[in-house]
């Protein structure tokens, strides 16, 4: 069981919520209010659900590019300032709504295909090929906004990131069907497979006959669209659109999700269900911090050891050495190979 | 002797020659030597800390923490020269603080196999968080020393003039390049981007090499930390925020593999350069409104990327 | 010859991997001046001995000597220091540097801590041309030359470390023979000076040309040590497969001309790439088996590469019959049932963090597109399939293929193309690396195939295999297509003739 | 109330540029032959604040016939030194800026008085000894808005005997309107010792995160009397949690931020903020009022400070319908 990819992360999620129950014992606690249910723990799969989406769209972009999509941050702007653009500007009926909704979905998309053509096609970097999305990405969600909080009152929008369902917040459902999607596509198509041989070696899969240009364009469209749902419901949450700081450093947590989560910046092998986990692990301790009162000048110190241990516990190597402190000086060269074998 | 492995670099410079072409015809007061001056007394900071991040990434990884480094290195400076000590103990003592930082960074990623981007992610909010510790405030340097640094003006013809910082940048761009190409450092930092399995079995010292890159990182911001100091004459824990991105796009754009083994540090140099071009453009058209400042700088990146590719021909971009 | 004891002993050397016992109670001694061939099947455990020597994986249990002294290697490093210089199975160099940095990287000549290149350069072409007989640009990066002349640059930085022993695992797989010979003469120069070597390969005829002593193991275990002269072939064989075997001397390749059909597979005309291959005119029937024969960079690959559309010809075209359809790429071209297995498995083959399955089933997965899924009953019965017809092993299809041997990787990729079941299956080096048993057993395959109707062309650095399966033998000199024949035309002289220009 | 906006004042001033002495009068015309120049470095697009102020300016020299070289550093020092620099370059007759922080100004400020270029800051001052690097700053005070906020609860709260527990949605950490909002606020709930933070967390001054965090302080304090955020939008995702937790913003919870902008006046007319301290970002009309002035030579004072109300809900009642940004 220790050898399960999930095994560590998911043990640290539970010393994280067990150190909170420590910290306010009705941490668990959760009530039922107005219909739905109402505690810390629902707080944090509903805040958490936007960076879920986004990591299970940057972990299919990580596993089959090598490379990071920047630009999530980004398009979240761009799909929360659309619809909201819209819907001020509409009746404020359902089927506005929808409208307004599938606008932004279609946009991303497109968004999608612009990063797969510059990085299939054109041959550039991941990096810069989103990079450049990234910054005028920012710059047309501005223009959308005019650079100003798009406040809107609309009950069918406010259902997406604020309703509840099932007495369960609307958002885990979303991720849940995202996940599924995600899954299904993977598993249960050669997708999965097609994705990490590409990841794992273009060359190569390319001559096996993999099309490396599909798969590309593929998970670059569906992180567009992740980061265009979580750009919903984000702005659904708070009912407006802020084109200037909607979803900012979000590229860096979803990456950070999806290396806890277990799979590797180099491409290759991925793991759905752990970036789920690691998306839930920043979530827990962003809420923990906020809790237990750390002060905001120490903040980014916490979350920096925490970071650390959180790695440092997965690591293979670490936790040798933990074992046999002092016996194991050396480290063969054997643990290198089999790294990057 | 030209090579194939050469025109990426001249296709960057000929577009950067371009770009400034460009500017000077359509801008007044654009074609000047202090124009090109500024762009290395506004960048020598990010030159500085661009040179070392190349190394980082040659070798297949990444430093994400730079851009922290140099604000806890303009922190520590600003507070400990206000405390009055002397500057000649200072700025040698934040220059080995630097170093050390990256060497633990790249310590952690060897002997714990963790990925690069997750260990100098951590020493990110680590170098941040220590500033707010430090203090949530700009400190202000009255110190003597630092402001006759920070306003010495290198006179050159024509009434144009450069700074120390500008100096230092060039004497770094120049060390990057001699120890990249003519030490064993450089070379095997080379090989070990080109195939670290490799490089371990030809024998070739992978820890030591992947401390010491990490160590040069941390070493290159925190003296573009001491040249922002002097360009500031501030410590400040927000300073510097998100210059890591700008530091891995020059060094991409200057033709550096993202996945190692591959790189120039004149390449670099450049990529440094056209950032500055594409601003100091941005500058002097002056009627771009914030959203549109942004979608022009993609848009310029955007255009300068494609032609890169198109004129320097089969993808030297490529992913292997 | 020998005086005095070993420079090198290994004694009780245990090895285990997850799930693989790689190594048992295995002993072995080198002595100064001797070559010692290490034989055995694939996954025998050859490379396993020779990387716990060397540092790269830690030994479970046992001891190593130098000089009657124990010592400890951690690294290659370490290896090198205390004077072992290994060339490794796989190439294993930074194709991102230039060949000269390849042979010197470490020990580049110095003066003030500054790298002298010029000197640098001088001295590997010299080196290059003195002792591998090989001409090139020394300062282009590796990655524009082919596998053997990679190959040839390892062997290079091997030698060119002053060592007391020299490791060579397989160094021969992609060399044609003129290189092999050219290679033999130095590890004999070398031995007369006393230098300890140790050498793998597959090819019998090497061993007994070169090697004073063999060491044999089966399994991951010690089955003895012998003196060349004194262990007959037969007998060396089946102490390495653990029974014995009718050695295949003539294979039944039929009756060519009533085999193959008339019926024409492969037109090419005027079919070329400048800067590769000179346009060549090559017609391939049904059921035909087209061998290609030439030296090192005489085209063979770039040839096969343009008839997958690995690389884009530039001149000329390529028909195939029943379909008039253009070939752009690899993936049109599986779709027209062609199949290329490179010679550079490393790179251009295997994926290494997928299992043997996944290797397996990839190409074919590929052709079918993303959603018409093989099941994974479908992918496991297919693996089994083939794992027992190609006798991989470790016989485990969830198996990293990664952590395969050399020659098992070789044997999931041919399975990966006979899975699509193609028309022209184009073998680039089939048999780089694979034992003499399963050499066999790929032959008869390829002959098999032939007899159902598929056309296959046949590359291979070892002239008599060609000869051996070929209905159709295509020369190549100098990137030129010089002769072709058929039939009673195919002798080893006529090819040889050919191949060397007369 | 006292919401007036910049632009009245601007009539005001323009009379008193009329009365200039004639010889600064020449040296006017001279200049006015040629269409003012200026350059104007802004911080960035960072708030709607800041949006708001941005159009202000650009507006304002469109109407004052002024041409403006506009440049937006993205929140960055460096940025704005570098846009500095390229205004120097292009010999503008008048640079201004909204410093991104107090401190760092000093040699590029010396270049553009070598260059002969008065310099006007807006929004912000710079703590540079020598004042004669600049001509003068428009603009508000951030510790003096944290002040009015905290007068306004001390007041408030002067007859209570119990504990009053306070929460604070401070701004992004290490910002100056953060540092500055928060201490002015502190120096003055200090004088009343049943006034206690009992948490404060960054909102990094965005709705988002406001509602987020206020979420976390809700559940972790049971009794939270009253919340002070930073600016408007992490009061206004604040309410919405506090909606959501079943209790009424501006009657279980009193809460108090800064800003003024038109989503916050809505909220204060509904009576679900209690206070607002305004920031007054239209200094447009000041501003450019300012540079003909510095060009005409004639002298101005230091500090122009804009003119900026406190609002309580019944003030934002009234004065929401003149409420444009
Ligand atoms: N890193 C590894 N992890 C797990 N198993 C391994 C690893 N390396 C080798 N093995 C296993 O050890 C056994 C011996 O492999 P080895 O490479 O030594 O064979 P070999 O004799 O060199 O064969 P070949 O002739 O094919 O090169 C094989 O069964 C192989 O699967
Ligand atoms: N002996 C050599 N001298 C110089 N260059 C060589 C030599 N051998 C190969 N090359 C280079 O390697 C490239 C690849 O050749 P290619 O792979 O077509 O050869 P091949 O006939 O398939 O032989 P093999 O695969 O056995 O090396 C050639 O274009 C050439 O540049
Ligand atoms: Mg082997
Ligand atoms: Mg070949």
């Amino acid at each position: 069981m220790v050898k399960h990819h999930l095994f560590w992360p998911l043990t640290f999620l539970c010393a994280l919520l067990v150190f909170n129950l420590i910290y306010s014992p009705d941490f668990f606690a959760i009530k039922m209010r107005d219909g739905h249910l109402y505690g810390s723990l629902i707080d944090i799969l509903n805040f958490g659900s936007p960076l879920m989406i986004v990591s299970i769209g940057m972990t299919l972009v990580i596993a089959a590019t090598k490379g990071v999509d920047l630009s999530v941050g980004s398009v979240v702007a761009i799909s929360g300032a659309i619809a909201c653009l819209m819907i001020s500007h509409g009746d404020g009926s359902l089927v506005s709504v929808v409208i307004a909704v599938g606008t932004a979905l279609l946009t991303s998309i497109v968004l999608g295909v612009w990063n797969g053509f510059l990085v299939a096609n054109i041959g550039m970097q991941p990096i810069i090929a989103t990079l450049i999305l990234m910054v005028s990405g920012r710059g047309v969600s501005q223009l959308i906004t005019s650079g100003q909080i798009i406040t809107i009152s609309n009950p069918h929008y406010k259902f997406i990131g604020a309703g509840s369902l099932l007495t369960l917040p609307f958002s885990i459902f979303i991720v849940a069907i995202v996940f599924l999607i995600a899954y299904l596509l993977t598993r249960k198509t050669a997708l999965g497979l097609f994705i990490e041989s590409v990841g794992c070696k273009p060359t190569a899969s390319k001559l096996a006959g993999v099309k490396s240009k599909t798969v590309m364009f593929f998970v670059y469209m569906f992180c567009s669209l992740c980061a265009a749902i979580a750009g919903l419901i984000l702005s659904s949450n708070v009912s407006s659109a802020d084109g200037n700081n909607a979803g900012l450093w979000y590229e860096l947590d979803a990456i950070l999700a999806v290396v806890i989560g277990g799979t590797a910046l180099t491409g290759g092998r991925f793991y759905l269900a752990g970036t789920l986990v690691g998306a839930l692990i920043i979530q827990t301790l962003t809420t923990t911090i906020y809790m237990i009162g750390v002060p905001p000048e120490i903040t980014l110190v916490v979350k920096a050891f925490v970071v650390l241990i959180v790695c440092l516990i997965q690591s293979e190597s670490f936790r040798k050495s933990i074992a046999f402190r002092w016996k194991t000086r050396h480290y063969p060269a054997e643990r290198e190979v089999k790294q990057h074998a | 002797m030209l090579k194939k492995q050469h025109i990426p670099i001249l296709v960057t410079i000929g577009l950067f020659v371009l770009m400034f072409a460009i500017g000077s015809f359509r801008y007044t007061g654009f074609f000047s030597l202090q124009v090109l001056m500024n762009l290395l007394i506004d960048n020598a900071f990010l030159l500085i800390t661009a040179v070392g991040m190349t190394f980082v990434i040659v070798s297949g990884g990444i430093d994400l923490s730079v851009g922290s480094v140099i604000a806890l290195t303009t922190m520590i400076s600003a507070s400990l020269v206000q405390a009055g000590w002397p500057p000649g103990l200072v700025i040698p003592m934040v220059l080995l603080i630097g170093a050390l930082f990256g060497w633990g960074m790249g310590a952690i990623i060897h002997y714990f196999k963790i990925e690069p981007f997750i260990v100098t992610l951590s020493g990110m909010f680590l170098a941040r968080g220590l500033c707010y510790i430090i203090s949530i405030n700009t400190i202000t340097i009255d110190n003597a020393f630092y402001t006759s640094v920070a306003q010495t003006k290198i006179r050159l013809p024509g009434g144009n003039f450069a700074s120390i910082s500008v100096i230092i940048a060039l004497l770094v761009v120049f060390l990057g390049f001699y120890i990249a190409h003519y030490t064993r450092f450089g070379r095997n930092t080379y090989a070990l981007g080109g195939s670290e399995q490799s490089s371990l079995l030809m024998g070739l010292p992978v820890g030591r090499t992947k401390m010491l890159i990490y160590a040069f990182s941390g070493f290159c911001s925190a003296l573009a930390g001491v040249v922002f100091t002097f360009y500031m004459l501030s410590g400040y824990g927000l300073h510097a925020m998100g210059m890591e991105l700008d530091a891995i796009a020059a060094v991409v754009i200057g033709g550096t593999l993202l996945t190692g083994g591959v790189g120039y540090i004149v390449g670099t140099f450049f990529g440094v350069m056209i950032q500055g071009v594409i601003q100091t453009i941005i500058s002097f058209e002056g009627t771009l409104s914030s959203w549109w400042t942004k979608i022009v700088i993609g848009v310029l990146l955007f255009m300068f990327i494609i032609l890169q590719r198109l004129l320097s021909q089969r993808g030297w971009a490529q992913r292997r | 010859m020998k005086q005095g004891g070993p420079v090198l002993q290994m004694t009780g050397i245990h090895k285990q991997f997850p799930g693989v016992k790689a190594l048992t109670d295995v002993n072995f001694r080198l002595f100064p001046g001797e070559v010692h061939a290490l034989m055995g099947e694939n996954g025998a455990g050859k490379s396993t001995l020779i990387k716990v020597l060397t540092g790269v994986h830690s030994i479970d249990q046992g001891v190593v000597e130098m000089d009657t002294k124990p010592i400890k290697i951690l690294s290659p490093l370490d290896a090198q220091n205390a004077g072992i210089s290994t060339v490794y199975q796989e190439v294993n160099l930074c194709s991102n540097l230039s060949v000269a940095e390849n042979i010197y990287i470490g020990r580049e000549p110095r003066r003030l801590g500054r790298i002298l290149w010029k000197k640098m350069n001088e001295d590997a072409a010299q080196l290059l041309k003195k002792r591998m007989n090989l001409e090139i640009d020394v300062t282009q990066p590796l990655h524009v030359y082919s596998v053997a002349v990679q190959q040839l640059v390892a062997i290079a930085r091997a030698l060119s470390i002053s060592a007391k022993v020299l490791i060579l695992d397989e160094p021969t797989s992609s060399l044609d023979r003129g290189e092999v010979v050219q290679l033999f003469s130095v590890m004999t120069r070398l031995k007369n000076e006393g230098l300890a070597i140790l050498f793998v390969t597959h090819f019998l005829d090497q061993v007994y040309d070169i090697s004073d002593r063999i060491t044999i193991l089966r399994n991951g275990e010690f089955i003895g040590e012998y003196l060349a002269k004194e262990i007959p072939r037969i007998e060396l064989v089946s102490k390495m497969i653990g029974k014995d075997l009718e050695l295949l001397e003539e294979l039944p390749k039929g009756d060519a001309a009533a085999q193959v059909h008339n019926e024409v597979l492969i037109q090419a005309t005027d079919f070329g790439k400048k800067g590769s291959i000179e346009p060549v005119d090559l017609t391939i029937h049904k059921g035909e088996i087209v061998g290609l024969a030439g030296l090192l960079g005489s085209g063979r690959t770039e040839l096969a590469r343009l008839f997958f559309a690995a690389d884009k010809a530039d001149s000329g075209e390529m028909t195939m019959a029943g379909s008039s359809d253009a070939i752009h790429s690899p993936r049109q071209a599986i779709d027209q049932g062609i199949a290329f297995c490179s010679e550079n498995r490393k790179l251009e083959g295997i994926i290494d963090d997928l299992t043997v399955r996944e290797n397996i089933i990839l190409a074919l997965q590929a052709s079918q597109g993303w959603f018409k899924t093989i099941s994974r009953k479908r992918q496991d019965e297919m693996a089994d399939e083939y794992i027992r017809a190609l006798n991989i092993n470790p016989p485990n299809p969830e198996h990293l293929i990664k952590n395969l041997s050399g020659g098992n990787q070789q044997k999931v990729l041919l399975a990966r193309w006979l899975l699509t079941d193609p028309n022209l299956l184009i073998l680039d080096e089939p048999t780089r690396g694979i034992d003499i048993g399963a050499k066999a057993e790929i032959q008869k395959l390829v002959l098999s195939l032939a007899q159902k109707g598929m056309s296959v062309l046949f590359i291979s650095s070892e002239l008599e295999e060609v000869l051996r399966v070929s209905h159709k033998i295509v020369v190549l000199r100098d990137r030129h297509k010089v002769k072709e024949m058929v039939g009673d035309e195919i002798s080893q002289k006529n090819v040889m003739k050919a191949i060397a220009g007369g | 109330a006292c919401g007036s906006s910049g632009d009245s004042k601007t009539a005001s001033s323009t009379s008193a540029a009329a009365a200039v002495s004639p010889s600064t009068a020449a040296a006017a015309t001279a200049k006015a032959d040629k269409k003012i120049t200026m350059g104007f470095a802004q911080v960035g697009a960072e708030s709607g604040w800041r949006s708001a102020n941005t159009k202000s300016v650009q507006d304002s020299a469109k109407e004052a016939g002024i041409e403006l070289k506009f440049s937006d550093a993205q929140q960055k020092q460096e940025n704005q030194i570098k846009a500095i620099r390229t205004y120097i370059q292009q010999k503008v007759d008048v640079i201004a800026f909204s410093p991104v922080v107090e401190s760092g100004w000093d040699t590029v400020l010396k270049e553009a008085k070598d260059a002969n270029i008065p310099v006007i800051l807006t929004d912000r001052a710079v703590d540079s000894k020598d004042t004669s690097l600049y001509r003068t700053f428009i603009g508000s005070d951030f510790v003096e808005e944290g002040r009015s906020a905290g007068k306004w609860l001390v007041d408030k709260y002067k007859d209570t005997k119990e504990a009053v527990n306070i929460v604070e949605l401070q701004g992004t950490t290490g910002s100056a309107p953060a540092n500055d909002r928060k201490a002015g606020f502190d120096e003055i709930i200090k004088s009343n010792p049943n006034l206690k933070v009992i948490a404060s967390q960054t909102g990094d001054f965005t709705r988002a995160k406001g509602k987020e965090v206020m979420q976390a302080f809700l559940k972790a304090n049971k009794n939270i009397n009253v919340l002070y955020a930073h600016n408007d939008d992490m009061a206004l995702g604040a309410i919405q949690a506090i909606e959501e937790a079943g209790l009424k913003p501006g009657k279980d919870i009193i809460i108090i931020s800064v800003d003024g902008v038109k989503d916050g006046f809505v909220a204060a007319s509904e009576g679900k903020i209690n206070f607002i301290v305004e920031c007054n970002p239209l200094l447009g009309g000041q501003l450019m009022q300012a540079a003909k002035d510095v060009l005409s030579g004639k002298e101005l004072p230091k500090r122009i400070v804009t003119k900026e109300g406190v609002f309580t809900s019944e003030d934002a009642k009234r004065e929401l319908p003149n409420r444009q940004y």
